[in-house]
C-alpha cells in the first residue's frame, strides 16, 4: 500500500509543469487566443530560467526570467494575431519552431552543465501525516505551487466576476465589447499572464523536476499540454487530471519493462497523446447527432446514464477560441 | 488560415509605381527584421555575425560534398513542401507530415526487408509505392478523425505523429532490430545494391532531386490547371460555398491530405533508400517541419517552393559549419527559417 | 434623460446612411423611428449606442455634448441598446450574464444582483429564472434578459432595433406593456421599426426616416393617420400595389414530394411531413426563428436526410443521397449568408463559372471567362469576369449568386433572398426570381420580413414551433392573419382544416 | 500581389547570399578531395603540425564517455608537441538530425585532420564507409569490433577499454554499501558490449554480497532498466531522470550508471536532499561524482589519454596496422593517468570500512587470484554462459549473449 502511495506522490509531483503551463493555457484559450506556440515557448523559458539562476546563483530571479520569456513570446503572439490580424495557428505555430531552436542555440553553453535545483521543502508537522504527507505535503515550492493553482484557476473563472469576463471573452467577444470592455487589450493581458505560467512551467523543469539543460530539453510537452487543455475540455480540474493521468501513464512506461521481457517499453511513451486523441474522438462520435439518434432508441434505463456519461466528457470549446474578434 | 491564390490577371500591366514601391517595402522589411533577430542572437554569443552569415548562406556551395549534401536534404524537404502546398491549398494544417513521412518509412522498409533478393528496380518501385500508400494512409487516417470524430487536423496530425514515432520506435526495438542487440540507433544497413544509385564520393542519389522536381511539377499542373485544383482551392477556401456549388468538399479535403501524404511518404522512403540506408527512430529528422515553413513562406504557391525550399535547405547544411569553425551553434539556422517565415507573415498583415 | 443629435452624418463609402440629422427624443416618453429597409435607422441608433462614429455633427445628452468611442462610453453616459438578436453571452446563466462587466460597484455581490433582478423582472412582468442558461431561453426571453441587463446596469435610455421581429404575440404584448412601465418611470425609449401598427399602438412620438434624412425634419407627436406616415416612409415610388396572379393549375409533377417525413434537427422534431411542391409557384416561408423554415430548407436541399420517410425530386426518390444529387437533380439553395456559404470571396465569377463545370481534366478558362461575361450583362453585375466575389457590393453578390443558378435548375430555395439588400436591389433580385418563376421553377424562400414575404408569394407556408403549415394561397391571407398565425394563433386550426 | 512579395523575398534572399558569397568565399572552404601530397609517408620533422579530429557521439562537457574522450584528446594535445585538435560533437540524429557520421569525418577531414577518432559504436558503419573513401586518413573506432570481424578497411582500428574490471569494483563497492539489497542499473541500449558490462557489475555485487557481507545471492535485487540509447532523446528514449527517480520510489538504494550521461546521480543526490538514502555510482569520466559528492560511491572511468597518445604517434610515424585493441587496467595503480585505461574513484560517500574491502577486492582482481568469469555462469534462460571449472575467454566476453541469471531485466538476444 505504501509503494502505491509513493507512486502517487510521484505522479503528483512529475506532473507540475504540465500543470502549471496547462493552467496558463487554459487561461488564454478561455480568453478565446491559442497559444500554439506552447513547446517552443516551454523550451526557451526553461533554457533561460537555468541560465539566468545559474549565472545569478538565484532561483527566483530564474523563474521570473523564464515568467518573462514566456510572457515576451506570448506578447509577441499577441502583437502579430491579435493587432496585425494573422492567423493565431500560423503563428503560433511557427514561433513554436523558432523558440525551439533559439533556445538550443542561446543555450549551448549551458548544456549539461550542473547548477541550482529548488531545494526540498516538506512543510513542518503536516509532512508527518499518514498518507496525505507523503501525498501533498514532502514536495517543494513548485510543487505545492502547482497544487494551488489548479483551485485558483478554478476560482478565477468560476468564483469571480473577473473570471465572468475572461470566460465571456471567448464565448462571445462581441458581448463583452458592447459592455464597455477593451477586448483586445483583456485578451492581451490574458495571455500574456497565461505566457508567464507557461514560462514558469519551463524553468520548473530545469531548475526542479528535470534539473539542468539539454537539447530540447523539455521536448514534447508544450505539445502534449496543448492537447490536455482540450482533452479537460477547459475546465481546470478536469485538465489537471488529464496532466495527472499523463504523468501515471509515463510511469508505466518505465515501470513496464522488466514485466514486458519481449515488449520495447520505450513506445508506451507515445501512448499518453495518441490515448488522448482517441478517446477525444470517441467522445466526439459518441456525441454526434447520428449517435444520438441512435441512443435515442435505446431503453430508458440505458439512455439516461448513457447520455449523462456522454455530456460529462463532451468538451465543447469556447465559442470564439481562435477567431479574430471583428467589431460588431 | 487565409490561403490566396492570385488569379491570371485579365486587366492589363499594373504600372501604379507606389503600389510596387509599397510591395517591395514590406518584404524587405521583414528581411531586415529576420537578420536582425538572428543578428542579435549571434552577437549574444561573441562571434562574428557576418562570418557566421557567409558560413550560414553559402556553406552548402562552398565544395561539391556540401552541394550535393543540400540536394539530398532538399529533395525531401521539397517533396513535404509541395505535399503540404496541395494541403495548404484545401484549407487544412497537416501538421502530421512528420508522421505521414515516418509511415512511408517505415512502409518502403517492408518490401525491402521482406524480399532482398528481387531485383533493385522493381524493389526500389515497390518501396515508393508502398512508402506512398503508407503516407497516405497516415494522413487519411487524420481526414477521418476530422471529419468523423471533429477532432482538429491539428492535433489528429501531431496524435498521428506520435503514432507514428511510436510505430518507428517499435520497429527499431523490435521485429526489425539488429543481431542480439536493441538499440534506438537503427536497424541494420540495407545490403549495399538496394542503396538508390549513389555517386559515392558525393553521396549524392540523382534520383532523389529528380523525383522531387517532377512532383513539384505535377503538383503545380495539378493545383493550378487542372479541375480538380480549382476545386480543391474553393473546398480552401470556403468548404461551405464550395459544397453548395456542387464541389464534393469532404472528398476533396480526403484527397489533399490523401496526396500530401503520399508525397510525404516517398520522401520517407527516400529517406531510407537514398540517404540513411536504414529506418533510424528519427527518419523524418524534422523535415516535414521544415517544410511546413517553406510551405508557409511560399504561401502554397508551387512556384516559390523549389527556391525556398533550396535557401533553407541550404541554410541547415552550411549551418553545419558553424560549430567547426566558430563553435557556436548550429540552430541558428531554424533561428533564421523560423524568423524569417513569422515575419513574411506579418509582412502580409493589413495594418488595421 | 433628454436625448439629441445635430447635424448627425455617416458615410460608408459612397452610401450617405445619416444625412445631416438633427432630432431629439425627450425624457419620459416612447418614441418610434420608423423608416424601411435601409432608411437609416439602424446606423442613427448604432451611433447613439457607440457601436459607430459620426463623421460629422454632435450627440447631445442632458445638454452635454458626448463623444462616445465605444458602447461602453454610451452604457456608461446612461444609453443601452438592445441588438434584435441580443448581444448576450449564450453559455452563461441569466445572473452570471448579467454581472458579466456590469459597472462597478452597481451590484455589491452575487445575491444582491438576483434580487435587484427579481424585483425589477417582477416589476416589469418578465418571468426569469437566473439560473437558466441562455442558450436555452428563446429569443424573446433573451431580449426581456437583455432590457433588465440594460436597466440594472443604469440605462436612462433604451434603443429597441426591430424588437418584435421573432417573438411571440404574447412576448410582444409583454414587452410593450414594460416599455410603457419603463418610460412612466421617467426613462427614454427609442423603439425602432418599420411597423406601422406597432409604433401606433405604442409611442408618445414619432421620427420617420428616409434615404438618411429625417422627413420631415423633427418629431412628430402620436397619433398621425396611417396613410401620412406610409407616404413620408415610401415618398412617391413606393406602396406600388402587389400583382395578384391566379395560380394555374400544373399539370407536370411536383418538383418535391414529402412523403410522412420525420425529421429531427437539435430541438425541432418535424413529424410526419407531406407536401408537394408544386413546378410554378413561389413559396413563402413564414415564421419565427427557428421554428423548422430552417430545417425544412435544408431537408429539401437534400443537406440533411430524414429519419424516416421519402424525399422525392421530379418524381426521383433521392431520400438520403446527399445535397450532391440533389443538385445534380436540378436544386439549387441560395444560402442566407452570401459571402459565408454561398460564395468564395477570394475567388472570381469566372472561377465560380469553371467550378461548375463537371467535365474533363483541366479547366475550360476561356469558356468560363465567356459565361461571366455573358452574366454580367444579363444581370447587371458591377463586376469584370476576374474581379474577386469579396470585392463586390451586397447586391451585384447576390446578383452573381443568381446568375450562377444553372439554366437547368427546376427548384430553388432561397434563405432571405434580400437580406441586407438595398430597396431598388431588392426589387431587381425579386423580379430575376420571378422571371424563374415564370420559366417553370418552383421557388421556396424563407424571410422575416412578412412584407417581403405578403409581397412576392404565390403561396404562404408558416411554420411554427416545429410544426409546417398547409400552403395557403397568397389571395386567401391577411398581414394580420398571417401574423397571429406566427404567434401560432390559429395555428392548429389551419391544419385541422387542411386535414 | 502576395506573391510579388513572397518574390521579392526570395530576390532579395538570393542577391544578399550571392553578395555575402562573393565577399567572403576565399578562406573558409577548403576542396574535400584528397590533399596532393603527404599522408602514409611520415613526416619525421616534427615541426610540422599534426591535425587529429573525434566524431563524438555526445556533447563534450556530458560529465561522462565523451567527455572523457575529449579529456583523452587534451590529453594528447598537452603531451605530444605539434599536434592539433579538432572536433565535433553531439553526431546523433537527436541533436542534429541531419548530420551522418560520414559528413562529420568528411568536415574534419576537409579541415586537414589525418587521424580520425569515432566515438561510438554506432559510427561503425558511417567510420568504415568513410575509410574506404579516404584511404589516406587513419581511423580509431573506439568500443567497435569491426577489425576483428574482418570487415574494417585497413586503416581502421577499434581500441575500447576493459571496463568489466571498473563495473565489477562499482559493483562490489554497490553491494558493500546498501541497505536495502537492491541495486538497480540505469542502462543505454541494449548490445553485446552493455549485456557484459551489467554482467560485470552483477558478478561484482554478488561476489561482495556474498564474501564481505555474508548474505546469500538471492537477498540481493538486482534490476536493469534499458532507456534505448547512450542518453536520454526526448521522446525516443526513455527518460533517464524519470527512470532514476522510479528505481528510487521503488526502493532501490543504490543507482549504477551505465549511460553517457549524469542523471543517475543527479536524482539520487535530489533524492537524498529530500530525506531518503540513495548512493549512486556514474560511469565514465573521472569527475563524475562532483554531480553530487555526497552520494557517490565512487566512479570507474575510461582514462583514454595515454592509449590516444600512442595512437596519434603511430599514426603521426606512419606505423599504422589494423587492430583490435581491448586495453585493460594498469593493475599496479588503476588510477595512473599515463598508464591505465581504466580506473575507478573512490566517492565521498563510500565509508571507510568499506573503502577498505573495496581495496581488497581490487586487490584480488589485480594479482589475479579472484577472476569472477569462472564457470558455472547461468545465462537469464538457464543456458551456460561459462561451464563449471573453467574461465570465459575474451571472444565470449566481448560476445555476450544475455544477462545473467539473478538480474532482472531485458536481454534482448
Amino acid at each position: 500500500m505504501d509503494q502505491l502511495w509513493i507512486d502517487l506522490a510521484a505522479v503528483l509531483a512529475a506532473a507540475s509543469p504540465l500543470v502549471i503551463a496547462a493552467m496558463g493555457e487554459t487561461l488564454s484559450e478561455r480568453a478565446g487566443v491559442i497559444n500554439l506556440s506552447l513547446d517552443g515557448t516551454m523550451l526557451l523559458a526553461a533554457m533561460t530560467g537555468f541560465a539566468v539562476a545559474l549565472t545569478t546563483g538565484n532561483l527566483l530571479l530564474g523563474f521570473a526570467a523564464a515568467a518573462l520569456v514566456g510572457a515576451a513570446v506570448a506578447t509577441v503572439l499577441g502583437l502579430f494575431s491579435l493587432t496585425l490580424g494573422q492567423s493565431q495557428t500560423a503563428v503560433g505555430f511557427v514561433l513554436a519552431l523558432l523558440c525551439t531552436d533559439l533556445s538550443s542555440f542561446l543555450g549551448a553553453p549551458f548544456v549539461r552543465v550542473p547548477g541550482p535545483a529548488v531545494p526540498f521543502t516538506p512543510i513542518p508537522v503536516l509532512a508527518d501525516l499518514p498518507v496525505l504527507g507523503t501525498l501533498f505535503f514532502r514536495h517543494d515550492p513548485v510543487i505545492y505551487a502547482s497544487f494551488l493553482i489548479i483551485p485558483a484557476t478554478a476560482y478565477l473563472l468560476y468564483g469571480t466576476r473577473l473570471g465572468l469576463i475572461v470566460r465571456a471573452l471567448g464565448e462571445r467577444p462581441a458581448a463583452v465589447y458592447a459592455r464597455g470592455v477593451d477586448v483586445t487589450r483583456w485578451r492581451y493581458a490574458l495571455l500574456i499572464a497565461g505566457g508567464a505560467l507557461v514560462g514558469i512551467a519551463g524553468a520548473a523543469f530545469s531548475l526542479d523536476l528535470k534539473q539542468g539543460w539539454s537539447y530540447r530539453h523539455t521536448f514534447g510537452a508544450g505539445w502534449i499540454v496543448l492537447a490536455i487543455v482540450i482533452f479537460g475540455g477547459w475546465r481546470p480540474w478536469r485538465v489537471a487530471l488529464g496532466c495527472y493521468l499523463f504523468a501515471a501513464l509515463e510511469i508505466v512506461a518505465t515501470r513496464s519493462q522488466s514485466a514486458l521481457p519481449n515488449f520495447p517499453t520505450q513506445i508506451i511513451q507515445v501512448a499518453p497523446f495518441v490515448l488522448m486523441i482517441f478517446v477525444l474522438a470517441l467522445v466526439n462520435l459518441a456525441s454526434s447527432p447520428a449517435a444520438m439518434r441512435r441512443a435515442a432508441t435505446l431503453p430508458q434505463i440505458w439512455q439516461r446514464p448513457l447520455l449523462g456519461a456522454i455530456n460529462r466528457l463532451r468538451a465543447t470549446a469556447p465559442a470564439a477560441l481562435g477567431q479574430p474578434f471583428e467589431r460588431p | 488560415m487565409a490561403v490566396t491564390y492570385s488569379l491570371p490577371r485579365m486587366d492589363g500591366m499594373r504600372t501604379d509605381r507606389l503600389k510596387l514601391a509599397a510591395s517591395l517595402t514590406r518584404p524587405m522589411l521583414a528581411l531586415v527584421a529576420a537578420f536582425a533577430l538572428t543578428t542579435l542572437a549571434l552577437l549574444s554569443t561573441g562571434v562574428s555575425p557576418l562570418e557566421a552569415y557567409r558560413l550560414v548562406l553559402f556553406g552548402a556551395f562552398s565544395t561539391p560534398v556540401r552541394l550535393s549534401d543540400m540536394i539530398m536534404l532538399a529533395a525531401p524537404l521539397l517533396l513535404c513542401a509541395v505535399g503540404l502546398s496541395i494541403t495548404f491549398a484545401g484549407g487544412l494544417y497537416n501538421l502530421g507530415v512528420e508522421g505521414q513521412m515516418i509511415a512511408g518509412a517505415i512502409a518502403a522498409m517492408v518490401p525491402l526487408r521482406l524480399w532482398p533478393d528481387w531485383p533493385p528496380l522493381l524493389l526500389w518501385l515497390l518501396a515508393g509505392l508502398s512508402g506512398a500508400a503508407g503516407g497516405a494512409l497516415w494522413a487519411l487516417l487524420i481526414g477521418a478523425l476530422r471529419q468523423y470524430a471533429n477532432v482538429s487536423e491539428i492535433f489528429a496530425g501531431l496524435g498521428m505523429n506520435f503514432l507514428a514515432s511510436g510505430l518507428a520506435l517499435y520497429m527499431v526495438l523490435g521485429p526489425w532490430r539488429r543481431q542480439t542487440s536493441a538499440s534506438l540507433s537503427g536497424t541494420d544497413l540495407l545490403p549495399r545494391d538496394l542503396w538508390l544509385p549513389t555517386i559515392d564520393r558525393l553521396r549524392l542519389a540523382p534520383a532523389a532531386p529528380l523525383i522531387a522536381l517532377l512532383a513539384l511539377a505535377v503538383v503545380w499542373w495539378a493545383l493550378t490547371k487542372t479541375r480538380w485544383g480549382l476545386e480543391v482551392r474553393a473546398v480552401g477556401l470556403n468548404p461551405a460555398a464550395a459544397g453548395r456549388l456542387g464541389v464534393a468538399a469532404a472528398r476533396r479535403m480526403a484527397e489533399t491530405l490523401a496526396a500530401c501524404g503520399a508525397l510525404a511518404g516517398i520522401a520517407g522512403m527516400l529517406q531510407v533508400v537514398a540517404v540513411h540506408h536504414a529506418l533510424i527512430p528519427n527518419i523524418s529528422s524534422g523535415i516535414g517541419l521544415l517544410g511546413l515553413l517553406v510551405a508557409l513562406l511560399a504561401r502554397a504557391d508551387p512556384r516559390w517552393l523549389l527556391p525556398i525550399a533550396v535557401a533553407f535547405a541550404s541554410f541547415t547544411v552550411g549551418s553545419i559549419q558553424l560549430p567547426l569553425t566558430l563553435g557556436i551553434d548550429s540552430a541558428i539556422a531554424g533561428v533564421l527559417q523560423g524568423a524569417l517565415v513569422l515575419f513574411a507573415l506579418v509582412a502580409r498583415a493589413r495594418v488595421r | 434623460m433628454h436625448i439629441a443629435v445635430e447635424n448627425l452624418t455617416k458615410r460608408f463609402g459612397p452610401v450617405c446612411a445619416n444625412d445631416r440629422l438633427t432630432v431629439s427624443f425627450a425624457a419620459g416618453q416612447i418614441h418610434g423611428v420608423l423608416g424601411e429597409n435601409g432608411a437609416g435607422k439602424s446606423t442613427l441608433m448604432k451611433l447613439l449606442s457607440g457601436y459607430i462614429q459620426p463623421d460629422e455633427g454632435r450627440i447631445v445628452f442632458n445638454d452635454m455634448p458626448r463623444r462616445l468611442r465605444g458602447p461602453g462610453d454610451a452604457l456608461a453616459a446612461g444609453v443601452g441598446m438592445v441588438q434584435q438578436e441580443p448581444l448576450d453571452i449564450p453559455a452563461f446563466t441569466v445572473l452570471e450574464n448579467l454581472l458579466c462587466a456590469a459597472p462597478p460597484g452597481v451590484f455589491r455581490s452575487r445575491r444582491a444582483a438576483q434580487i435587484a433582478l427579481l424585483d425589477l423582472a417582477e416589476r416589469l412582468g418578465f418571468p426569469v429564472d437566473p439560473a437558466a442558461r441562455l442558450d436555452q431561453l428563446t429569443i424573446g426571453q433573451r431580449q426581456q434578459v437583455e432590457i433588465m441587463r440594460l436597466l440594472l446596469c443604469g440605462a436612462q435610455v433604451l434603443i429597441l432595433d426591430e424588437p418584435t421581429t421573432g417573438i411571440t404575440a404574447a412576448q410582444a404584448r409583454a414587452l410593450f406593456a414594460a416599455l410603457r412601465q419603463i418610460a412612466a418611470e421617467g426613462r427614454t425609449v427609442l423603439f425602432v421599426s418599420h411597423k406601422l401598427e406597432e409604433v401606433a399602438e405604442l409611442c408618445h412620438t414619432v421620427t420617420v426616416l428616409r434615404n438618411g434624412q429625417v422627413v420631415p425634419p423633427g418629431q412628430l407627436p402620436m397619433p398621425q393617420p396611417q396613410e401620412y406616415l406610409l407616404a413620408l416612409m415610401f415618398g412617391d415610388s413606393g406602396a406600388a400595389p402587389p400583382i395578384y396572379r391566379p395560380l394555374p393549375a400544373i399539370d407536370a409533377p411536383p418538383v418535391w414530394e414529402l412523403r410522412n417525413v420525420t425529421v429531427r434537427s437539435g430541438a425541432l422534431h418535424l413529424v410526419d411531413l407531406n407536401h408537394r411542391f408544386a413546378a410554378g409557384r413561389i413559396i413563402g416561408l413564414a415564421g419565427l426563428d427557428g421554428s423548422g423554415q430552417q430545417v425544412l430548407l435544408r431537408l429539401l436541399a437534400g443537406q440533411q436526410a430524414p429519419d424516416r420517410g421519402q424525399v422525392l425530386v421530379n418524381g426521383r426518390d433521392l431520400t438520403g443521397a446527399g445535397a450532391i444529387a440533389f443538385r445534380q437533380a436540378g436544386v439549387e439553395y441560395l444560402p442566407a449568408d452570401r459571402l459565408h456559404d454561398g460564395m468564395i470571396g477570394a475567388l472570381s465569377l469566372a472561377d465560380h463559372f469553371a467550378l461548375l463545370q463537371r467535365n474533363g481534366l483541366l479547366v475550360d478558362r476561356r469558356r468560363a471567362e465567356e459565361l461571366a461575361r455573358q452574366a454580367i450583362a444579363d444581370y447587371q453585375i458591377k463586376a469584370t469576369p476576374v474581379t474577386p466575389i469579396a470585392s463586390l457590393s451586397g447586391g451585384n453578390q447576390q446578383r452573381a449568386m443568381l446568375a450562377l443558378i444553372p439554366p437547368t435548375a427546376r427548384g430553388i430555395l432561397a434563405e432571405q433572398p434580400t437580406r441586407g439588400l438595398d430597396v431598388a436591389s431588392a426589387r431587381a433580385i425579386w423580379s430575376r426570381l420571378q422571371a424563374r418563376r415564370d420559366d417553370g421553377c418552383c421557388i421556396i424562400f424563407s424571410s422575416p420580413d412578412l412584407d417581403e414575404i405578403m409581397e412576392y408569394s404565390d403561396e404562404v407556408i408558416v411554420c411554427f414551433a416545429g410544426r409546417i403549415g398547409p400552403p395557403i394561397p397568397r389571395a386567401l391571407l391577411s398581414a394580420g392573419r398571417l401574423a397571429e398565425l406566427i404567434g401560432g394563433v390559429g395555428f392548429d386550426a389551419l391544419v385541422d382544416v387542411a386535414r | 500581389m502576395r506573391n510579388r512579395s513572397v518574390r521579392w523575398l526570395v530576390l532579395a534572399l538570393t542577391l544578399l547570399s550571392l553578395i555575402l558569397t562573393a565577399c567572403g568565399t576565399q578562406p573558409a572552404a577548403q576542396p574535400t578531395a584528397a590533399p596532393a601530397a603527404e599522408p602514409t609517408t611520415a613526416p619525421a620533422a616534427p615541426a610540422e603540425e599534426f591535425t587529429f579530429g573525434m566524431v563524438l557521439v555526445g556533447p563534450i562537457n556530458d560529465g561522462g564517455w565523451n567527455q572523457a574522450h575529449y579529456e583523452g584528446a587534451q590529453y594528447v594535445v598537452e603531451k605530444v608537441p605539434g599536434v592539433k585538435f579538432i572536433y565535433i560533437d553531439k553526431v546523433n540524429p537527436a541533436d542534429r538530425p541531419n548530420v551522418k557520421v560520414e559528413q562529420a569525418i568528411e568536415e574534419l577531414i576537409g579541415q586537414g585532420a589525418k587521424l580520425i577518432i569515432t566515438n561510438s559504436a554506432e559510427f561503425a558503419d558511417g567510420t568504415n564507409i568513410a575509410a574506404a573513401a579516404h584511404p589516406d586518413v587513419f581511423f580509431i573506432h573506439a568500443s567497435g569490433d569491426k577489425v576483428l570481424t574482418g570487415e574494417a578497411p585497413p586503416n581502421v582500428r577499434n581500441l575500447m577499454g576493459r571496463m568489466e574490471y571498473g563495473k565489477m569494483i562499482a559493483g562490489c563497492a554497490a553491494a558493500l554499501t546498501t541497505e536495502a539489497g537492491k541495486l538497480a542499473y540505469l542502462g543505454p541500449l541494449i548490445d553485446p558490449e552493455t549485456r557484459r558490462l551489467v554482467n560485470s557489475t552483477y558478478l561484482g555485487a554478488r561476489y561482495c554480497w556474498e564474501t564481505y557481507r555474508g548474505r546469500p545471492a538471492s537477498e540481493l535485487a538486482f534490476k536493469v532498466t534499458w532507456i534505448g540509447f547512450w542518453f536520454n532523446i526526448p521522446g525516443v528514449t526513455l527518460d533517464p531522470t524519470k527512470v532514476a527517480n522510479d528505481f528510487i520510489n521503488e526502493g532501490y538504494d543504490v543507482i549504477l550508471s551505465g549511460i553517457d550521461t549524469t542523471e543517475g546521480i543527479v536524482e539520487a543526490n535530489k533524492a537524498t536532499q529530500a530525506g531518503k538514502r540513495v548512493f549512486a555510482v556514474p560511469y565514465d569520466f573521472e569527475g563524475a561524482c562532483a554531480q553530487g559528492e555526497a552520494v557517490c560511491l565512487g566512479v570507474p572511468y575510461f582514462n583514454w589519454g595515454p592509449d590516444y597518445k600512442r595512437l596519434v604517434e603511430l599514426a603521426r610515424a606512419g606505423k599504422w596496422e589494423p587492430a583490435w585493441e581491448w586495453t585493460g587496467p594498469n593493475w599496479s595503480n588503476i588510477n595512473d593517468p599515463d598508464t591505465s585505461m581504466i580506473g575507478f574513484v573512490k566517492g565521498p560517500a563510500l565509508s571507510a570500512e568499506n573503502a577498505a574491502k573495496l581495496d581488497e577486492f581490487i586487490a584480488k582482481l589485480a594479482d589475479g587470484s579472484l577472476n569472477l568469469f569462472t564457470g558455472p555462469l547461468f545465462y537469464q534462460d538457464g543456458t551456460v554462459f561459462v561451464p563449471e571449472g573453467q574461465v570465459a575467454d575474451d571472444k565470449t566476453i566481448w560476445y555476450t549473449q544475455q544477462l545473467l541469471a539473478g538480474i532482472e531485466g531485458q536481454s534482448a538476444p
